[in-house]
């Protein structure tokens, strides 16, 4: 198959490239650009894990076609704080314990930055709800939704 | 025991690399060259293979390489027996059907590798299953544990004359007379279904073989780094120094990981040596479901004998165990359901036979939990039969059986998996079940409101069981301490990790002798090239058996400092302290030194080290126990069920815990939430549907459900008690069981409990259409 | 999975009989069928094409006929392969004489299904494939209504399948042509019974529709 | 799990979309949201020879009011914002209440009001909700363009009208009636999951309080969502009662439904699930509509 031309911005850095059609965006972000926080659990949508902001909002990078974010604006979990500055959520899920393999973890961030802009006051339910679509087979969800009340404190309004 | 960091709910080390994205897994090493591995699976669960014929995909652009058993030759054989079968069981039957690799002549189960293909990516590599015919005659398979015995079943292993895999009889006191005696004797069919360990990070496996080093470098997602590059290098007739295997961060284990000569770690470094390129392999989330491992499946016919006042007699025990189509993993899993079936009551006579079985499923090894559920659920059910048939209550009866402190060390007569007579050695079982009944309020609860909202027309319901989890068994770890002349610390240690934050407690248990931060603690868990010796990781066995070690280890370093210092000090040792990342003396504070200066002392590169002093502030140290230490714990669940739609809401989840000392309380309770989660899916969610004819029916998360977090309890609460063992220094138990335990069958009881005991429900895995067809039954 | 079931065909037994020797017409009744082949008296084989919403894929099968008792009963094995799976199935297929007009048709049988199809998409076994047979059903109920009022001069009905758009499509141009061709329709010597068939294609096309 | 090779083909217009369609016929696919297509691929159970992408036709996706007082949506327009514009919730509440319901938020953010209509799953709530709200669909292809009744859309699972060449370009729903009320009731194994059973109900009352028009659609029980006729027949003209719910509800579980027995439901389970369902979904609607909502 012919490769496409195209030109994604990924966590504010352009980059050209030539994909075929076929190449998951998932497997463009981690193994074509090394963006490997990104992470892959289940390639049929359930899991969670490879969540990414597509355009702002959060979508499966498993069930899109790298050729598809040709023009499109891609954020991914490196786009937030780094190992020595962590992001006031990454603090959150620090302190409340709310990661242990921490494999799914990249994909609940991902999820939960435009959730908490949406809802900066969020109650347990709206936080169970909001991360009902990543699964995580250590915490047992707890610590995650404390991690959540934490960060909505925490980050900036 | 507590200490400054040694029991603190300190903050994880590894968290932030993980939460940044910027923590290696498997799946992100990327090697100049590399290849990359499908295997072409069979969709026959049992099956003659005729011929395999790949010539086709050879021709396919960007395919390198196409084998199958054949191409192997004298390579191809049947893997080792992970773990034998203990020789203490006198009379026991086992017949060991290792893992093949690759399969040969024959197909035992749906998903069992036919071909392995070798291409410059994943997507051509699958592009070839296309490719290759596979003349193949369909066997009848075998699925049904009781109907595999009788005769003229279809043989998994035709070489035997049955499909028994194992027979194993245990027994202490004599049951027969106890059931002469007894009032009562209650006898039930009860089935354990078959669940998954579905880490979120399925497996992989990276090889390079570097041939002018001749040193190969393996990646691998193994939950026993040690073990697999042992088997690695007797399969390549290398030297186990010629063999590194890394674990990169593990996205969960949870048991199947522990498995290994598997397709993936037996066939490519073979493959990688022919190729001289890399290899990577991983697995998707089908494979994991259709071929890695899973476990649970028993048939139990149980039977329990007692006085009318309720004190236990005896407990009969004969069950059916599902081993798939191999064994290579012993009888690990039913010999844990043996030893867990009565461990927490006095049961002064118990009979177990175990009928292991082979059948055409994916093998069977262990899965958090390990066989303890099962044992857990088939006595909690008795139980709470009994409990019904003499009319008493549910946490009566249970406190009345209970074994109390005074009765330990008790030896238990009944051989464990690892190879030992089980041995309680400590604990309080009445306490746990006093201290949950009294968290959750079930008298109150009993009393009053569950009398008034089942007035409301709610169908509100209480389980309340108890458990004990066998943990921290042998046979031993190592590990070595060193500071380094920057003043930190390098741990070593030859288990590996999946999430379970050993790079912070065992830092903890470090810090605590040397009086170094944690955040200056660093750990290397699964690296032979780091630490060579050690078992792995399962069994509940990492923070207590290598923590000891490490601890042992850090021990010798403390040691070492004084001794050091107090010769540059010209001091007593007596009157040294450490903590600060120095050393300093007690009357004359100013007069102190770093360690990492120290380290440097201790390495000196002119004069002379006296004999029986080794160099460094280094030490290596092992600890084995003598036997497991057992943790133990009771939990409550409160339920609400829509009697229309049958939908059932856990509202309240109490779990009373003993571990013994915690390294960690934070990481401590993180594991507990996590069983929790993992029994709270075994009980209503999770569930592998085998067809009669092999067939897996849930090979996706859109069949296999995983909880949710809206499927967690509203409200959790857990409660500690600390009975430390003797067993090790620490007084540390292993935990990493514990949730998923004791949960369906609480939650089992809870339901019966909230139709009003109109029904009696004798299986693990419950959905709302089950209920719905046991209350049809009844009516 | 074990399958039951029956089916009133409005037409004699003779006139049922005659439509189950034309292989087009079977064809024409299951979806995507490319071809039909005889190999010999008892064996066929068959490509299938088969596409339900959003899963596709060819199948390759074979079909073995035993246990005749013409006109009135038959055993039916069924071998069907493809990327994603495979079906393989025994039946019994009966055909009653259901007073002048009208022919009972009974079918039971064993159908395994394994691979892709068993292992992710259990979910549509059912209604995929009730559907498919009810379909099928259909179509032949047609067909055979079509080839009696050719046979009685009359100028044939219009005829017009009821499900998928490709499959109307290839069933409506089979039929023209089984039609056109009435009088030298290629008779295979031995019934090719559609019902178990028409559940291995049912069932092998049950879609994922993740 | 990764697709097969494919042709990809991105038009940018609704008629170049049309065009490459009927060239591709049977080989095309369209690519809309993709959230069961993609999946479907992955397992290699879906394998297209080309995929007609339209992702980059802005021009199809849109909610906007129509003449006759209703709305109009098109074909590409994203789930989510289906489910967050207020005009829509408050025009058609049973869309506030099915939506959030649809899998997951992230597979909603993607996922396509028309993608979920044309795809057909007898276990999808669109489908179903698209007959309870009497929409309009249209179709067009290079040679020609209808309108279509949602009622006559489905013809089986996963299959409907459309010829391989046809695209949903929009789905038109009219208004609501005054005093009409609806109800939407799922029972699923998790939240976001398929629906083991589920029931949408819209009713409209006349100026005596009886019923008028009563659209009971059941879902995840048949072939295709199914438009209870029972329920019509039992309802339009009478009083609104308790009753007279139990009865349609008895009458839709034993006649109308054809439900399938799976390895979480059997058969009888979700026959007694749509019983339960139509009852509670009658009364809320029943209630709702006398409310005026």
């Amino acid at each position: 198959m012919d490769k496409f031309p195209i030109t994604v911005n990924v966590n504010g850095v352009r980059y050209d490239r030539a994909v075929e059609p076929r190449l998951l965006l998932s497997d463009f972000l981690r193994h074509d650009l090394c963006l490997t926080g990104t992470h892959v659990g289940c390639e049929h949508g359930i899991c969670g894990a490879c969540t990414i902001l597509f355009d702002g909002e959060p979508v499966r990078s498993c069930l899109i076609f790298a050729v598809q974010a040709n023009g499109h604006d891609i954020r991914t979990v490196e786009s937030l704080g780094s190992t020595e500055n962590l992001h006031p959520l990454q603090e959150a899920f620090h302190e409340k314990h709310a990661l242990q393999c921490g494999f799914c973890t990249p994909g609940f961030l991902m999820t939960l930055i435009p959730f908490l802009e949406k809802h900066p006051k969020p109650t347990e339910e709206e936080i169970r709800e909001a991360i009902d679509g990543n699964i995580c087979r250590c915490t047992g969800y707890e610590n995650i939704i404390q991690a959540v009340k934490l960060a909505s404190e925490k980050m900036p309004r | 025991m507590a200490g400054k960091y040694f029991g603190q709910p300190i903050l994880r080390n590894e968290d932030a690399q993980l939460l940044s994205g910027k923590a290696r897994f498997i799946d992100d090493i990327d090697l100049p060259g590399m290849l990359h591995a499908a295997f072409l699976r069979s969709d026959f669960a049992h099956a003659r293979i005729k011929k395999i014929d790949y010539s086709a995909a050879l021709k396919r652009s960007g395919v390198v390489a196409v084998y199958t058993a054949e191409d192997f030759g004298d390579f191809w054989r049947p893997g080792p027996l992970q773990v034998p079968p203990p020789t203490a069981i006198k009379g026991s039957v086992f017949n060991a059907r290792t893992l093949v690799p690759i399969a040969k002549d024959k197909v035992r189960f749906s998903g069992e590798p036919l071909a392995v293909i070798i291409a410059e990516s994943r997507y051509i590599a699958e592009d070839a299953f296309d490719d290759i015919i596979v003349e193949i005659e369909p066997l009848d398979a075998v699925n049904d544990l009781e109907k595999a015995l009788e005769p003229g079943a279809p043989l998994v292993h035709e070489d035997l004359d049955s499909n028994l895999a194992a027979d194993v009889v245990q027994e202490r006191g004599n049951y027969e007379e106890a059931r002469a005696k007894a009032d009562v004797v209650i006898s039930r069919k009860i089935l354990v279904n078959r669940n998954a360990g579905a880490a979120l990070e399925n497996r992989g496996f990276v090889v390079e073989w570097e041939e002018r080093s001749r040193q190969m470098t393996v990646w691998a997602t193994t939950q026993a780094p040690i073990p697999l590059r042992n088997t690695i290098a007797a399969r390549m007739g290398l030297f186990e120094n010629q063999v590194r295997v890394i674990t990169p961060f593990i996205g969960g284990g949870f048991g199947p990981k522990i498995m290994t000569s598997q397709a993936d770690d037996v066939l490519l470094p073979w493959i990688a040596m022919k190729l001289k390129r890399p290899i990577k392999w991983i697995e998707d989330r089908r494979e994991n479901f259709l071929a890695t491992t899973s476990e649970r499946d028993q048939v139990h016919y149980a039977e329990i004998a007692l006085t009318k006042e309720g004190t236990i007699l005896g407990v009969k025990d004969v069950f059916y165990h599902n081993t798939g189509a191999y064994d290579p993993y012993g009888m690990t899993v039913p010999l844990n359901t043996q030893t867990h079936t009565v461990s927490n009551y006095r049961v002064p006579n118990f009979y177990t036979q175990i009928k292991m079985v082979f059948t055409n499923q994916m093998v069977v090894t262990p899965v958090r939990g390990a066989g303890r559920p099962q044992g857990v659920f088939v006595m909690e059910r008795l139980m709470d039969a009994a409990a019904r048939e003499l009319n008493m209550d549910p946490a009566e009866i249970r406190m009345k059986n209970l074994l109390i402190p005074d009765e330990f060390p008790l030896r238990t007569g009944i051989i464990g998996q690892d190879f030992v007579e089980g041995v309680l050695d400590s604990g309080n079982y009445k306490k746990n079940l006093e201290k949950t009944m009294e968290i959750v309020g079930y008298e109150k609860f009993r009393k009053e409101i569950q009398p008034k909202l089942r007035a409301e027309g709610k169908h509100v319901g209480i389980g309340i069981v108890t458990f004990t989890e066998g943990t921290a068994v042998g046979p031993y770890e190592g590990a070595r301490v060193t500071i380094g002349a920057n003043g930190k610390v390098n741990v070593a240690t030859g288990i590996s990790t999946q999430g379970q934050g050993h790079f912070t407690s065992f830092a903890q248990i470090v810090a605590e002798q040397v009086g170094i931060d944690v955040k200056d603690i660093n750990v290397v868990t699964g690296d032979t090239a780091h630490f060579h010796w050690g078992a792995g990781t399962f069994a509940s066995r990492g923070a207590a058996v290598a923590g000891s070690a490490i601890h042992n280890a850090a021990v010798k370093v403390r040691e070492k400092i004084f001794s050091l210092a107090s010769k540059i000090f010209e001091e007593p040792e007596e009157n040294l302290e450490v903590g600060d990342g120095k050393v300093w003396v007690k009357s004359n504070p100013s007069q102190s030194m770093l360690l990492g200066d120290l380290a440097l002392r201790a390495n000196p590169t002119r004069g002379t080290i006296e004999p029986g002093v080794e160099p460094g502030l280094e030490a290596t140290a092992y600890y084995g126990p003598p036997y497991g230490a057992t943790g133990a714990g009771a939990v409550a669940m409160i339920v609400n069920l829509d009697p229309e739609t049958m939908q059932v809401k856990v509202e309240h989840f109490v779990i009373v815990h003993d571990c013994g000392t915690a390294i960690n309380p934070m990481i401590l309770e993180g594991q507990v939430y996590g069983g929790i989660s993992m029994g709270i899916g075994n009980a209503f969610y999770e569930k592998m549907v085998y067809d009669d004819n092999g067939q897996l029916l849930s090979a996706s998360f859109m069949d296999y459900l995983m909880p949710q977090a809206t499927d967690m309890p509203a409200k959790m609460e857990l409660g500690h008690l600390v009975t430390t063992t003797p067993l090790n220094t620490l007084g540390i138990k292993g935990v990493g069981e514990a949730g998923a335990i004791p949960t369906p069958a609480a939650f089992v009881q809870a339901v019966e409990d909230a139709l009003h005991g109109q029904v009696e429900i004798m299986e693990s895995n419950l959905n709302p259409s089950r209920i719905f067809e046991y209350l049809q039954k009844k009516q | 999975m074990k399958i039951e079931g029956e089916h009133v065909f409005k037409g004699p037994r003779q006139a049922v009989w005659e439509m189950f020797r034309d292989p087009e017409v079977l064809a024409s009744a299951m979806p995507g069928t490319q071809s039909l082949k005889k190999i010999d008296d008892q064996h066929y084989e068959g490509m299938m094409n088969v596409r339900i919403g959003p899963v596709s894929g060819s199948f390759a099968g074979q079909l073995t006929v035993s246990n005749e008792n013409l006109p009135e009963s038959c055993t039916l094995t069924v071998d069907g392969r493809g990327a994603a799976g495979f079906a393989k199935g025994v039946g019994n297929v009966h055909f009653f004489e259901n007073g002048e007009s009208t022919t009972l048709m009974k079918y039971d049988g064993e159908v395994t299904i394994g691979g892709t199809l068993a292992s992710v998409g259990q979910r549509m076994i059912d209604s995929v494939s009730k559907s498919m047979i009810k379909s099928a059903f259909e179509t032949l109920d047609k067909a055979l209504e079509a080839r009696l009022a050719a046979k009685s001069g009359n100028t044939p009905i219009e005829f017009k399948p009821p499900t998928e758009a490709e499959f109307a499509k290839n069933v409506a141009k089979d039929m023209a042509g089984g039609l056109t061709n009435v009088a030298e329709v290629r008779m295979l010597l031995y019934i090719v019974p559609v019902a178990l068939l028409f559940l291995i294609v049912a069932l092998i096309a049950r879609g994922c529709g993740g | 799990m990764k697709p097969v090779p494919f042709n990809y083909f991105a038009p940018t217009s609704v008629e170049e979309a049309l065009d490459k369609l009927a060239e591709l016929g049977y080989d095309g696919k369209i690519l809309a949201g993709g959230q069961s297509l993609v999946p479907a691929m992955n397992f290699r159970m879906a394998r297209p020879g080309a995929l007609v992408d339209l992702n980059n036709i802005p021009e199809l996706a849109y909610i906007k009011p129509t003449s006759e007082g209703g709305l109009a949506i098109g074909t590409m327009t994203r789930d989510s914002k289906v489910e967050h514009d207020p005009k829509v919730i408050e025009m058609f509440p049973l869309l506030g209440e099915v939506m959030p319901n649809i899998a997951h938020a992230q597979i909603r953010n993607r996922g396509t009001f028309g993608g979920s209509i044309a795809h057909a799953d007898p276990a999808g709530q669109l489908p179903a909700i698209s007959i309870a709200l009497d929409a309009n669909l249209f179709i067009q292809s290079k040679s020609k363009e209808r309108w279509v009744k949602a009622t006559d859309f489905f013809t089986g699972p996963f299959m409907t009208v459309l010829d391989p060449d046809d695209m949903l370009v929009e789905i038109v729903l009219p208004p609501h009636l005054p005093h009409t009320g609806s109800s939407y009731q799922q029972v699923s194994r998790q939240r976001g999951g398929y629906a083991q059973a589920a029931v949408a109900s819209v009713v409209t009352l006349d100026d005596q309080n009886r019923c008028k028009e009563a659209r009971v659609v059941l879902i995840s029980v048949g072939d295709t969502p199914i438009l209870s006729a029972r329920a019509k027949e039992i309802l339009v003209g009478q009083k609104p009662t308790a009753e007279a719910f139990k009865e349609v509800a008895q009458a839709i579980a034993a006649n109308e439904i054809d439900p399938a027995t799976d390895i979480h439901a059997t058969a009888d389970y979700r026959r007694h699930l749509v019983e339960v369902l139509v009852e509670r979904s009658l009364t809320i609607a029943f209630d709702r509509a006398k409310k005026g909502v």
